[in-house]
């Protein structure tokens, strides 16, 4: 069964998928966030943090 | 001292390149008076080394799909084992053999690499990207050169590797490409070749007779749609060394004998 | 450049020394204008690191009752793993995070440490002399200063170990005692200093307060009756460095806080 | 059974112990000369090389 939490930045629905893991990043439908799953029992979730795309610039 | 051009060679790595010819090919540029400083990996021996002490090893694959290794605490210490006491000292011998004064060095001696270590890396795991956040591999941010110059200006190789240190003094993976790159711009060298197991780069990874004699890396960005794997970090190591001034870069086969002067006389793909 | 006194310090090896305090000790002499040369071992790292790898480890003892490592080529691989990639950067990382400049070194760099390998050495098993011919080990006959030279006169404190390179250039096991008292008369060193895991040379073995303040050790021969085990090999090294012109020869408690100022201020045993 | 050779250098008798070991340093009665057992089925011997006693003079 999946959990429906409140997107910690525009509060719209999330939804956790059962098979999802701990710190996989899922995209907020509503504001397109990037939130990192901190915790999966219960489940947390909060704005992932930035990761530079390492390209060397 | 010498005081002919200088060349930066990265050598695999790949247990498919041939270091007993690379070292005979380093030994004739040093006879005819040029300077020359040598960077190594050695992900074989890592695996080897991982492997016998029964450390697993992972593989990170960004969402842009470049693998690198997933450094834990017990695997950089491999990496450190296997490069400064496995790969470093064969190479030393075996240029010393040569004639060939050389010195073994990794980004930790002179404090020569410094690193940011990278706090938190993505990883597609399953599909699904993960963040992992205890890796030990850190984003090269300062090179302190004077070790290496004056090593160079006595007329020794340096054969530099990973680690560097992070700001905390501590030892951090680099990716041993960059850290070459990186080298190589602030020593001023002339020329980088980076030697890798296939002929250059490929428009068809399958086939190696694809190669291109020259490629035009994009100026940011990922580095293009043939790139894939390792050859996307060298290609950005190649954009890196380019940006910091250096002449000259080719991405070239190790494999074959005479590979840094074939590649100096123009084989491989030069890197625009 | 430095021009103060150059110190020679030898450290183990026995896992009691403590290298953090003796890093902390070079540091301070650095910072006073000193110049200093450490030398390593690292038997626990090398036994440890054997095991792990399933490498079974055999000692030697000859006729006079020395003690010394059997290096077989599977050993000799790992006494080149732990020392270069696993003692030394634990030391060049320790002492960069002290803002001490060095540079991890092997004998094999810059050719410097030349060794005679024994083809044939006598162990005594089961109270029988056998003879044993294939001992990677070696003894120094030659050593090139110009690479540590050159990293002295540019402020940075090489820390070297072994292994020597033999007459192929093959990598050879030898002393590190021996090897930091060969380097100390090649350098011209001022004092050669080295650590141990006792307070000195001691009259009797068991008891730490039978130690002298200064052994006048045999001119030839046997280093005399007080001298067992790693002590005999460092009262050699200790006659070799001063025959070879260090004015200064002490063998010093390793385990104590600041144990090189200790020894430079008088404690431990001054060999003679 | 103790085995009974002849010394390389003087062509006394030298006896060699059922617990001889390969490479064994024994050393002959009559001349004092050291020797090797260089094989022990069949028993040879032969003078043993010289080892410096490396004390570094
Ligand atoms: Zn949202
Ligand atoms: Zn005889």
């Amino acid at each position: 069964m999946s959990t429906i939490l409140a997107c910690p930045e525009c509060e719209d629905d999330v939804e956790i998928s059962p098979s999802a893991r701990l710190n996989e990043i899922i995209d907020c439908a509503g504001c397109s966030t990037e939130l990192e799953i901190l915790s999966l029992c219960p489940a947390v979730l909060a704005c992932a943090p930035e990761v530079e795309e390492d390209w060397g610039e | 001292m010498t005081t002919g051009p200088l060349t930066v060679v990265k050598c695999g790595g790949n247990p498919s390149v041939d270091s007993a010819g690379i070292c005979a090919d380093v030994a004739g540029l040093v006879a005819a008076g040029q300077s020359v400083l040598v960077v190594h990996g050695g992900s074989g021996e890592i695996t080897r080394l991982a492997g016998k002490l029964g450390i697993p090893q992972r593989t990170l694959v960004s969402p842009d799909n470049v693998a690198t290794r997933y450094t834990d605490p017990a695997t950089l210490e491999v990496v450190v084992l296997a490069l400064a006491g496995g790969v470093k000292p064969k190479l030393v011998a075996e240029l010393s053999r040569l004639g060939v004064p050389s010195v073994g060095l990794t980004g930790l001696d002179g404090g020569m690499l410094r690193a940011r270590r990278k706090s938190v890396v993505r990883s597609v795991v399953d599909g699904k990207t993960i963040l992992i956040r205890d890796n030990l591999s850190g984003r090269l941010d300062e090179v302190r050169p004077r070790l290496a110059e004056t090593l160079l200006q006595s007329g020794f190789v340096p054969v530099v590797s990973p680690p560097a240190a992070d700001e905390h003094g501590h030892p951090v993976n680099v990716d041993a490409d960059r850290a070459a790159a990186a080298l190589a711009a602030a020593l001023g060298a002339d020329r980088l070749v980076l030697l890798t197991g296939a002929p250059g780069v490929l428009t068809d990874p399958g086939d190696d007779t694809s190669v291109l004699d020259t490629y035009e890396v994009p100026t940011t960005g990922a580095p293009g749609r043939f790139a894939r794997g390792g050859m996307a970090l060298k290609l950005i190591a190649a954009r890196e060394a380019l940006a910091g001034g250096v002449a000259s870069v080719r991405i070239a086969d190790g494999r074959v004998p005479g590979p840094v002067s074939r590649a100096l006389a123009g084989s491989g793909t030069a890197v625009t």
